[in-house]
């Protein structure tokens, strides 16, 4: 096991609505090699962006209040920094790209006016060299005529361009880590291939850690080496990249697996889906959170939560391997 | 949470206000410690803690809150009392009308002497009286500001007798024959007909003496850039929204003059003029009757207000083409109760009046008893008139007297109780002058003051025009107007037009008088040798500051 | 954009031409009769037709029009009726004193405006935000001339610190400012938040945060310069509103300023001074709309270069 | 309050779909409801609306609840101090304040409405004709509102009342010509983008009249906007009432308004403060109480009409 660069103790970050407590995400723990990939998967309101933005500091409060957990880079936990110092952290240590491309560059700014704003802020730069520097972000990033896109605005560049950009700068003061939130998904699936073998190259290429959240497995067997299922705010499954993909174990992941279509698949097959929604956070089951949508449900996860615990190697959340399944099925 | 932080916010807001504007009980004692502490620091004070205001007056220099003419000072052409207000200061007409409405020469060696049939006038000019521009005062100027006058046709009737009047008032001669120069400081002016009030005409401030060639060099710049007179003050300049500034004149036939000069201020709105007195930085500012307690009732303030009776009324005319039977507008004039105007409305200022014309002009009749108000009466007559279920009236006011609206006011209240439905209805100035005119008007509320003292300035309106909008005519009230010009023995004329006002007030009802006022202005208690009387003319001349 | 510019101002020939034309309607319908003011003392019907003659007044209505209209090219107005000042003359006069009060009026509610709805967005929820919004919509909804006779009472009379009239010196336009300016600060501090809260939300505001760069940068630059775009459709209204002179604020500070030109011009039925004054205040009013809608290219670069990226 | 709006829009999303399914004979309520419930929500909003139910039961009450009648004149009493005879003390004809102030909230309100029903009509129909035909008809509509726009208002109010005789009903008609323009540039806008929908092209298609197609079509579709339009368009009308009277040229007495009040206790301000204070809180209550109640029914019906 190498290095831990990131790691996420117990985090808790609950958001006070109008309708009550909702708690994004609940007691979740993992860490990040460094060097490494992290992927997080799940469905668009799990908490994995949540997550992410914990990390970075960005929750807004209120209404959201991180209310436990310890958040450890480097050794230092994130969450005991001032403002001041996680600014200082933000952009230059850890980078973020965010999942909408098109809205995520300021269209009043030119690219490279937002490109010079973060190397200025993080690095002691002229501006003239902060504009050499992010035009030469801009070519290994791979955008064409670097130069003249440097002084144009976000409105001008297509989707895909935005999305280098914005890697671009999320990598201009070569961060430890890189969280890059459905970096993908509002592109064409060409374009989709064309950045993640960009995030790919540039990891390579400079050692930075990245944390991949997608709900979309297929970018996470591209790119990531670890993968973390989250369910509901909270983790139900930690393996690597490889045991996700020869054995999913949790019911949920398994599901999703079935939802990718595989080209050996006999054609009559269905094309399986998960019945139902994740739950939302006023009518919480009491046990499993999955256990509404679980095929294999007993009785025993609609009574309790189970524990994250070890299974065959990795983290899993289920009861399935535990003894209380045993018990509970003999019963 | 956020509710209640608001609602608080809302409470302190609207506390604070209150409390600005409050301390309420003692407002006013507050406001006159200001405002007196404002006048003392302008007046006698010098440095210390003076006032803001205090400090631009350097010498002096009287400054007088008025309301911007927008016109030419120019009386000839505009008849604004504002207008003479300033002029009366820079330019004089040959005689003066004093309080008592005796006349006295002004820029004349003595009176003039009148010939036997009473046509022909002749004057003495006072020897080298000097106009502002450094010219001499010549009878060539009096000719020539008397025929700008007719040419001007404003103002010109005032001297439609004089002969020659319609020939240059035609246009068919380029002057006015009846004006006869002998020499410089000579000459004679003849009538057609004769006119008793013509020399009271002639110390009108529309008969103001002006500078012949000045006055024609400047054209239309007259009395807005330039303007001469024999006055004791010049005019140094005349700014629109700003004031005219006026300094005294040192060549001055009358004398020296006390004051360095007169400062008229623009302040349109009248509470702010009233606001700008109380700071001290205005010494004079007409005050509104209406108004009249805020100041009675003030230790510190009453002592500045003064009061004057103007000659002249407020009356009630009634359109005798809506209303053409005499018992409806007598029952009119029945029904507004003249006794609760005066003692609450104008908290006790005016007086109900026994005759339309003024105490101190001939004709007036003090023997008669007052206008009543008799709404039982009112209700009579109008079932005599054949409307026993009473009529609907709809008043007419200027909307830019306040105190004429102020009684239409009143007197829709009071009128119900003869029966008759008020209908008020105010319109601008614009407007009023029109409908008075095409006849729109059913029953109005005016003022009129007289510009001499003699009844026929108060009367002519009846008759001579149909400007007062009543359109009422009546032959022998006509005739007996026209004898009273014609008559010089004063004995004979009261009988005339005591004749005549009786005929006008209490048989045929078209114009009913409502009061006579009291017209109050608050001045700086630092200046004296200053007073306005009944002519209502505004002199600086004799002015001090202490 | 020059072809736009060109269209709208050719639009705004119209507009002026209606208005003229509306305004000369409404004064030919409008009882009262600038000659009968002029004499109200002793007008007989010969007095009032000569001088009707010698204004003109006596000509058929299409022909004073069109006179009037041949005048107006040249930017000829004539002269008024009363002052017999050239009507260009008074414009220019009372324009210089609209402009000082306006500009200090508008700085007065920008400066309190923007600042306080910048403030109330940053601070959304808290107690100061409802504080300042509560206040915002007072001064919204306090009526101008009230508010400005209660000022003159406090600070000119009771605390005798500011002038209460006239136009001479910066002082002398505190008060004016202030209550002129209450109503357009309030305005201008609700949209700023409005606007504000629409763009705090904006991805764009993450990105930034995401970078590192500080609060104050975020707002300031990130937030405030997207936000911007309502906010000047609106402060350039205002401030248009502002330079065609409050008549109501004029009037009570003694202020001879265009609109006390213009309500002095109706109620004299004035018409060469109406009319100058009129097409004055709507061509004030298309030129700072059309300056808005320009500025808009300025703020935003999807429009400036929308042509070109298509 | 971010999470609501976005289940907002998703609610009018699934409006419109649900008309374009239905063709035009649609169901409002589900989504009045569903904007009433969010109008609910609104405490400011909600506190506003019940000021302002008071107001209109004064209004509609006064003669129930003013001490006295407004025009009675008490030459005893001529400008009397706050007493308990005279809450507010009288003004200067004897007349109690209170009560002037209780029946004042009939012109200032009736005013307000009324004056807006006037703008609504000429601007919805000027505004959806405009937007419907477009072309010529567009271009003749936009001009002549740009020259109401354009043309100084109380110069305009004060021609018109001066032409048609001042008065109440004279100036519903003034005050809804000031303020039509508004309304009329909304209805064009939004009338434009839903002619383009397919049920209008439908019933188009079916041969329907324009008049029906405007009438039962297109303005019911505008009704959130021109409700919203009209609340936020009454404290205007209420504000431009008090201007004209305090220029002598709104209501005649001796019907009592807040604005002529204010106008005729400026003289008193030192003497009476409360005479000159209190119709002007009058206004401001009144006027903040529409202006939020109207922010209010604006994020609930129509989040998009902002400024």
């Amino acid at each position: 096991m190498g290095e831990k660069l990131l790691e996420v103790q117990g985090l808790k970050t609950w958001f006070h609505t109008d309708a009550g407590l909702s708690k994004a995400v609940n007691d979740v723990s993992f860490f990040v090699e460094k060097g490494k990939t992290l992927g997080i998967v799940g469905e668009s309101g799990c908490g994995k962006s949540i997550t992410s933005l914990s990390i970075m500091g960005l929750v807004q409060t209120p209404p959201g209040e991180i209310a436990g957990g310890k958040i450890l880079f480097e050794g230092e936990d994130l969450l005991e920094k001032t403002e001041e110092e996680m600014r200082s952290i933000r952009g230059k240590k850890i980078a973020m790209i965010f999942q909408e491309p098109m809205t995520s560059l300021n269209p009043v700014f030119t690219i490279g006016q937002q490109l010079i704003e973060t190397l200025m802020l993080h690095e002691n730069l002229t501006k003239q060299q902060a504009r050499e520097k992010g035009i030469e972000m801009l070519k290994l990033v791979k955008i064409p005529l670097a130069e003249k896109r440097f002084d144009e605005y976000p409105h001008q560049l297509s989707g895909g361009m935005r999305q280098r950009v914005m890697i671009a700068m999320a990598l201009c003061c070569s961060p430890k880590l890189l969280i890059c939130d459905e970096p993908t998904t509002a592109l064409d699936v060409t374009i989709q291939a064309q950045i993640l073998e960009l995030i790919n190259e540039l990891k390579e290429q400079t050692g930075t850690s990245v944390m991949m959240i997608t709900h979309d497995l297929g970018v996470i067997a591209e790119v990531a080496d670890d993968v973390m299922v989250m369910y509901a705010g909270k983790v139900v499954e930690h393996a690597t990249c490889d045991q996700i993909f020869e054995k999913p174990m949790h019911p949920y992941t398994y599901g999703l697996m079935n939802c990718i279509p595989k080209l050996d698949d006999d054609d009559t097959k269905e094309l399986s889906v998960i019945e139902g929604m994740v739950p939302s956070f006023d009518d919480m089951p009491k046990g499993c959170a999955f256990c509404p949508r679980c095929p294999e449900a007993m009785d025993i996860c609609r009574e309790k939560m189970p524990k994250l615990s070890e299974a065959e190697g990795r983290m899993v959340r289920c009861f399935k391997y535990t003894e209380e399944w045993e018990e509970s099925s003999h019963e | 949470m956020k509710k209640r932080v608001s609602a608080v916010a809302l409470l302190c807001a609207a506390a604070m206000m209150l409390s600005a504007c409050g301390s309420k009980p003692q407002a006013p004692a507050e406001t006159t410690a200001a405002g007196a502490a404002g006048t003392e620091a302008a007046g006698t004070q010098t440095g210390g803690e003076s006032t803001p205001g205090a400090a631009d007056r350097t010498g002096k220099i009287v400054r007088v809150a008025a309301v911007d003419p927008q016109v030419a000072l120019d009386p000839q052409q505009y008849t604004y009392s504002i207008v003479m207000k300033i002029t009366d200061n820079i330019s004089e007409a040959l005689l003066t009308t004093k309080g008592d409405g005796s006349l006295e020469p002004t820029l004349l060696a003595k009176m003039p002497e009148i010939s036997e049939d009473q046509l022909t006038y002749s004057f003495e000019l006072l020897p080298d009286v000097k106009f502002h521009d450094g010219t001499t005062l010549t009878s060539a100027d009096v000719k020539y500001s008397y025929e700008r006058l007719v040419k001007l046709t404003k103002m010109a009737t005032l001297l439609e007798n004089v002969e020659g009047y319609q020939e240059l008032a035609d246009g068919t001669a380029d002057e006015l024959s009846g004006v006869v120069i002998q020499d410089d400081t000579h000459f004679t002016i003849t009538l057609t007909k004769p006119y008793a009030p013509f020399l009271s005409v002639l110390s009108t401030a529309y008969t103001a003496i002006y500078p012949h060639e000045a006055c024609e060099a400047a054209g239309e710049n007259w009395g807005m850039t330039t303007l001469y007179g024999t006055g004791p003050f010049k005019m140094d300049s005349y700014q629109t929204g700003v004031g005219v500034t006026l300094t005294r004149f040192d060549d001055y036939h009358g004398g020296a003059v006390k004051l360095d000069g007169v400062d008229y201020k623009f302040i349109e709105d009248v509470n702010t003029q009233v606001l700008e007195y109380q700071k001290g930085n205005v010494d004079y500012v007409d005050v509104d009757p209406s108004i009249y307690p805020v100041y009675s009732e003030n230790p510190e303030l009453k002592d500045q207000m003064h009061g004057f009776q103007p000659t002249g009324n407020y009356s009630l005319g009634v359109n005798v083409k809506t209303y053409p039977d005499a018992k409806v507008r007598e029952a009119i004039a029945l029904s507004i109760d003249r006794k609760a105007i005066c003692d609450s409305i104008l908290h006790g200022t005016a007086t109900v009046p026994t005759s339309y014309i003024p105490a101190g002009i001939i004709g007036h009749d003090e023997t008669l008893p007052e206008f009543e108000y008799n709404p039982e009466r009112a209700k009579q007559l109008l079932a005599e008139a054949g409307f026993p279920d009473g009529i609907d009236l709809r008043v007419t006011v200027n909307s830019k007297y306040q105190g004429n609206v102020n009684i239409a006011t009143a007197f829709q209240q009071q009128a119900k109780a003869a029966g008759i439905n008020v209908q008020v209805e105010t319109v601008d100035s614009a407007a009023w002058s029109d409908m008075k005119k095409s006849g729109g008007i059913d029953c109005n509320i005016s003022n009129w003051y007289v510009d001499y003292s003699d009844p026929e300035s108060m009367l002519y309106p009846m008759t001579k025009t149909d400007t007062n909008s009543s359109f009422w005519h009546n032959a022998e009230f006509d005739q007996l107007l026209e004898d009273g010009i014609a008559t010089t023995d004063s004995a004979e004329r009261q009988e005339i037009y005591k004749k005549a006002e009786h005929i006008m007030t209490r048989e045929d009802w078209a114009t009913t008088p409502i009061y006579n006022e009291t017209k109050f202005y608050l001045l700086n208690p630092s200046i004296t040798g200053f007073e306005i009387d009944s002519t209502f003319r505004m002199f600086w001349k004799d002015a001090d500051i202490q | 954009m020059l072809s736009y510019t060109a269209k709208r101002l050719g639009q705004t020939v119209f507009v002026l031409i209606g208005i003229s034309l509306i305004t000369f309607v409404l004064l030919q319908v409008v009882p009262g009769d600038p000659v009968a003011l002029m004499l109200e003392k002793r007008a007989d019907p010969e007095t009032i037709a000569k001088i009707r003659h010698e204004l003109g007044l006596d000509l058929p209505y299409h022909i004073q029009y069109y006179n009037f209209l041949k005048g107006a090219v040249r930017l000829d107005f004539g002269t008024s009726y009363f002052t017999k000042e050239v009507v260009s003359v008074a414009l220019i006069r009372s324009f210089k004193v609209t402009v000082k009060l306006a500009c200090m009026a508008f700085v007065f509610a920008a400066a309190i405006g923007i600042p306080c709805g910048i403030f109330s967005a940053v601070k959304r929820g808290k107690r100061i935000d409802s504080v300042v919004m509560v206040l915002s919509i007072i001064g919204v909804s306090a009526p101008a001339f009230w508010f400005a006779i209660i000022l003159q009472i406090i600070f000119g009379l009771k605390l005798d610190i500011l002038p209460i009239s006239g136009f001479d010196g910066v002082s002398c336009y505190i008060l004016p400012s202030v209550a002129l300016g209450a109503r357009y600060a309030g305005s201008m501090a609700r949209i700023t938040r409005t606007s504000m809260l629409e763009v705090m939300g904006q991805d764009y505001i993450r990105t930034a945060k995401a970078k590192g760069a500080s609060r104050w940068s975020v707002i300031m630059k990130h937030a405030l310069k997207n936000a911007m775009i309502p906010i000047v459709t609106l402060i350039g209204t205002d401030f248009g509103y502002m330079l065609t002179g409050s008549m109501l604020i004029e009037k009570v500070f003694s202020i001879p300023g265009i609109g006390k030109l213009a309500v002095d011009a109706m109620s004299n039925r004035d018409l060469p001074l109406l009319e100058g004054t009129v097409m004055y205040i709507a061509f004030v009013f298309v030129i700072v709309n059309l300056i808005v809608d320009l500025s808009y290219a300025f703020l935003d670069p999807r429009i400036r270069y929308g042509k070109g990226a298509a | 309050m971010k999470r609501t709006r976005i289940g907002f829009f998703n609610k009018q999303r699934q409006f419109e779909q649900d008309m374009l399914e239905r063709g035009v004979e649609y169901e409002y309520s589900s989504f009045y409801a569903d904007s009433l419930k969010q109008l609910k929500k609104n405490k400011m909003a909600m506190g506003c609306a019940v000021i302002l139910l008071l107001l209109i039961l004064i209004a509609i009450f006064a003669p129930l609840l003013a001490p006295y009648d407004p025009a009675y004149q008490d030459y005893t009493a001529v400008l009397a101090e706050p007493s308990s005879a005279h809450l507010l003390g009288t003004d200067e004809y004897g007349r109690d304040i209170l009560s002037r102030i209780i029946y004042g909230s009939r012109v200032s309100i009736s005013i307000g409405i009324v004056a807006q029903i006037v703008a609504s009509l000429v601007g919805i129909t000027l505004g959806s004709l405009a937007g419907y035909y477009g072309g010529v008809i567009d271009n003749v509509i936009s001009r002549i509102m740009e020259i109401f726009q354009a043309f100084p208002d109380l110069i305009f109010a004060m021609a018109i009342m001066t032409f048609m005789g001042k008065g109440v009903l004279n100036l519903f008609i003034a005050l809804g010509l000031l303020t039509w323009v508004r309304t009329a540039r909304m209805i064009r806008g939004s009338v434009m983008q839903l002619k383009e929908k397919e049920y209008i092209e439908a019933s188009r298609a079916c041969g329907a009249s324009t008049f029906w197609i405007i009438a039962k079509g297109l303005i019911p579709n505008c009704l959130s906007t021109i409700i919203v339009m009209v609340t936020l368009g009454i404290p205007n009308a209420i504000m431009y009432e008090a201007s004209l009277s305090f220029l002598g040229i709104g209501i005649q007495p001796p019907t009592p308004s807040w604005g002529n009040m204010i106008s005729a206790a400026q003289t008193f301000i030192s003497y009476r403060p409360l005479y000159s204070i209190m119709p002007g809180v009058a206004i401001m209550i009144t006027v903040i109480a529409f202006n939020i109640f109207g922010d209010g029914l604006r994020d609930a019906l129509d989040p998009k009409l902002k400024t």
